[in-house]
């Protein structure tokens, strides 16, 4: 049942599986692309092939599409950047709009939802007054779920943008605190890459080691396969800039102590796109499960697999939270939905 | 601290189509299309691609010192727009 | 601004070049995505009272969603609204079918606070374009 | 999925998966006569499902989904099940299309000449068109209207028309030999019955045509016809257009030539003779 993700990835690893799908292996590897939002990026990595008319319609309507998300994604950075210039504490922008401003492959088609940035943990005050200033407002009005980003979370709760409708996501770093992966934040910044407009860009390890552990350390893997390819695209342009690349980003997660996730990241992104990857050692079956949940979507665009996918989910609280506060969250939010169904 | 200064895009950054008596601007920086009335075509113009201070924008346009507010209720309107950039 | 006399010629000829506007009016209309407009045409939607993420909360005459059990304060719906009812209640001043007039209040209360992000907002939107 | 069935209207083809025989059956028997996706490959696929496994089986109840989804999405009921495909295949275009700057309006053409017909849901563009097709114009589509930025034409997109309450007694009288789907009684918008649009409209859709007048119909007022500014024109069509935003740039283009291009009026009517007399007039 797995045939149309995988297709895509064989697409996007190599465009020139193009010329061997029929109308029906079409139809599904589209949908699966739009239900993964990676239709912009196959878009760009088969423009210029001969396709089929009606492909060539729907990818070039894609690309018009990735173009004027990318247009907005940098605008809100932009407009972030206005509302927090006077505060002068260094704001790095994180995940897609990053790619898009450093004008990165993994930026190529990339669908971009909310924007991401981070900014020393010291200055998060001042940058959610900064941001309620110039417009933004909060999403969430329940105060369980307000202390609970306060307290545990490595972000503010978000924040929507009253007239855009664009949110915003403020991190003072990219692991909940309570983790039990430690990455330091202020090496993060300290690293960043200025962009010149007073933005700046993690630096290439800490890009890969970003995406890394969203998809290993934190994440439930749903929307993974955009990630994976993130992580692929990353790699081979560090590495056609810098052959040394994967020595210093082995060295680098050592420091965020994110060694495992970026191993994994590499081997599953090695296995699905070809990645270039340092040989590491393989986990078979923790490997075989995240390679299951990557692909669990049919032709259909519909979600497969759900025991997988509820493991993934399950393990992705496990992961950030301390086992006494996994507890009482669940606790809380069993109570919540017992009296919501009483 | 220093006086406020004001920017618009400059001339190329926008798109201008007179519609009656509306004027539907085009801002491609961020995609946003915006209805505006007078004095904002007038302002952009006046600030297109340079920074200017209210000063400097009061003089040009010969304003009374009572009608500052005003043009500063303007400038803020543009600037929440995104349309105009302040430092 | 009214007639004014005193100033040059030329500085009232400029000044009427820049027509400042009334203070309080926009100058500025931003045009955002109308998609609210055609989703209540292409489709029915339905808004849970509360959403989700407050889910067995109660919700209290102006609307607020108040911990269940508080005093003066209405039960949730069993259902979620739908969203024809509650265009209908809210044009109309009437009632949510089967739902008393207090009630129907606190609720369309609820809905007429939502906001962007909240389950049931684009379909509240929705309602609010149809109602022009 | 179970149960597959494929159609290409005007310039945009889906793919409908669905969980139960009913709905596919109904679109196969009404969209007999429209065409395949070319090259068997669809712009859009939508699916029809159940919202949980067992809804299946027990008070069977479909879940709207696709490419393009919105939350809030209200289920309906099996019986309900063209509806259902029919708001899911729209769905798609509103969200996902970026080919064509969608209005939502109703559009017929006689001698190359379109006429837009715009207005929220209730403002009569469905039995307009419909009526106006039984007087020799062809019916371009009843929902939307494909503005094609790069040329100014105008596309077809014949659905089904999606007619409603008393509607439907009013057009089949002035059709009695067009071909009606079944009557949905009872659905969230009022009793629902569709028409398959006529051969006339078929053998054309391919066809693009200029727009020449846009309408902003009102029912239930006395006649009055207002001319409509390009300005306010704009700003409604950016209103009663699914995707201008996201056309950026293009979208921008396309809606401020087509104002300034095609006069606007705003026609209020109190029933549908007097709407039909003044739009041919």
């Amino acid at each position: 049942m797995n045939g149309a993700a995988h297709l895509l990835c064989r697409l996007l690893a190599m465009p020139e599986t193009a010329r061997t799908l029929d109308a029906r292996q079409w139809g599904e590897v589209m949908t699966v692309a739009r239900a993964e939002l990676l239709i912009g990026s196959l878009a760009f990595r088969l423009r210029g092939m001969v396709l089929p008319e009606r492909v060539e319609a729907i990818l070039a309507a894609a690309i018009r599409s990735a173009e004027e998300g990318r247009r907005q994604a940098l605008w809100e950075a932009e407009m972030a950047r206005r509302a927090l210039a006077p505060l002068g504490c260094p704001v790095a922008l994180l995940k897609g709009t990053a790619f898009v401003a450093a004008g990165l492959d993994a930026g190529q088609g990339r669908h971009i939802g909310d924007l991401d940035i981070l900014v020393p943990r010291a200055s998060l005050d001042a940058a959610e007054a900064a941001l309620l200033g110039a417009g933004w407002e909060w999403v969430k009005p329940d105060p369980y779920d307000d202390a609970y980003y306060r307290r545990w979370m490595h972000e503010l709760p978000p924040l929507i943008h009253r007239e855009r409708d664009r949110m915003i996501d403020v991190h003072h770093t990219i692991l909940p605190p309570t983790a039990r992966t430690t990455p330091d934040a202020a090496k993060l910044l300290a690293a960043a890459e200025p962009l010149g407009n007073g933005l700046s860009i993690l630096s290439p390890e800490d890009m890969v080691i970003h995406a890394a552990i969203h998809l290993f350390a934190d994440g439930d893997l749903s929307g993974g396969l955009r990630n994976l390819w993130d992580i692929d695209r990353l790699v081979r342009e560090c590495i056609a800039r810098d052959a040394d690349y994967p020595a210093g980003l082995a060295a680098r997660a050592a420091e965020h102590q994110a060694e495992r996730a970026v191993a994994r990241a590499l081997r599953a992104a090695h296995a699905l796109f070809d990645t270039p990857a340092l040989p590491g050692k393989a986990e078979r079956l923790f490997d075989a499960a995240a390679r299951r949940r990557l692909l669990a979507r049919d032709g259909w665009g519909r979600g497969t697999r759900p025991a997988t996918r509820l493991a993934f989910y399950v393990r992705s609280h496990w992961l950030r939270m301390p086992p006494a506060m996994l507890a009482r969250h669940l606790w809380i939010k069993f109570m919540r939905d017992r009296r919501a169904g009483a | 601290m220093a006086e406020t200064r004001y920017r618009a895009p400059a001339r190329d950054g926008l798109r201008i189509a007179a519609l009656d008596d509306l004027i539907a601007v085009y801002h491609r920086a961020s995609g946003i299309t915006h209805l505006v009335v007078a004095p904002v075509p007038e302002l952009l113009e006046a600030m297109a691609g340079e920074w200017r201070s209210l000063e400097s924008l009061a003089e040009a346009f010969g304003l009374a010192a009572g009608e500052r507010g005003a043009l500063i209720e303007r400038l803020d309107e543009l600037v929440a727009a995104g349309l105009v950039e302040a430092a | 601004m009214s007639d004014e006399t005193g100033h040059s010629d030329a500085g009232a000829t400029r000044r009427r070049a820049l027509m400042l506007g009334a203070a309080g009016a926009a100058a500025v209309v931003s045009i955002r995505p109308a998609l609210a407009q055609t989703a209540g045409s292409v489709m029915t939607c339905e808004i849970p009272v509360p959403d989700p993420s407050r889910a067995g909360g109660y919700i209290d005459a102006n609307g607020n969603v108040v911990p269940a059990g508080t005093k003066n304060a209405f039960a949730p719906p069993l259902r979620p609204l739908k969203g024809e009812d509650v265009r209908r209640a809210m044009a109309g001043g009437g009632n949510l079918p089967g739902v008393d007039y207090e009630r129907s209040r606190a609720y369309l209360k609820y809905v007429g606070r939502l906001q962007r992000g909240t389950t049931g907002f684009t379909c509240f939107a929705s309602l609010q374009m149809l109602r022009k | 999925m179970r149960h597959v069935f494929s159609v290409r209207i005007g310039p945009v083809s889906f793919r409908v998966g669905s969980d139960w025989r009913g709905p596919v059956e109904q679109l196969r028997a009404l969209y007999a006569d429209h065409p395949a996706p070319v090259d068997g490959i669809a712009d859009y696929t939508v699916r029809l499902s159940a919202t949980r496994p067992w809804r299946r089986f027990v008070r069977p109840s479909v879940a709207i989904a696709g490419d393009y989804m919105l939350p809030d999405a209200a289920p309906l009921p099996l019986a309900h099940g063209l509806l259902a495909a029919e708001m899911a295949m729209n769905l798609q275009l509103a969200l996902g299309e970026r080919r064509f700057l969608l209005l939502h309006a109703a559009t017929v053409e006689r001698d190359g000449r379109a006429i837009v017909l715009t207005g929220e849901s209730g403002a009569g563009k469905s039995t307009l068109a419909a009526l106006l097709s039984a007087r020799g114009w062809r019916l371009m589509g009843d929902e939307f209207a494909l503005l094609d930025p790069e040329t100014g034409l105008l596309h077809a997109f014949p659905r089904l028309v999606s007619l409603k309450n008393a509607a439907v007694g009013v057009v089949r009288r002035a059709l009695p030999e067009a071909r009606f789907g079944p009557l949905m009684a009872g659905t969230p918008k009022g009793d629902i019955r569709h028409l398959v649009p006529d051969a006339v409209a078929l053998a054309a859709m391919d066809r693009p045509a200029r727009p020449v007048r846009l309408v902003f119909p009102r029912y239930g007022f006395a006649n009055d016809a207002q001319p409509v500014g390009a300005g306010e024109a704009f700003v409604r069509l950016t209103q009663a257009s699914t995707n201008y935003v996201a056309l950026g740039e293009q979208g921008f283009d396309a809606l401020t030539r087509f104002v300034r291009e095609v006069p606007a009026v705003a026609l209020d009517y109190p029933d549908a003779d007097s709407a039909i007399a003044a739009i041919e007039g």
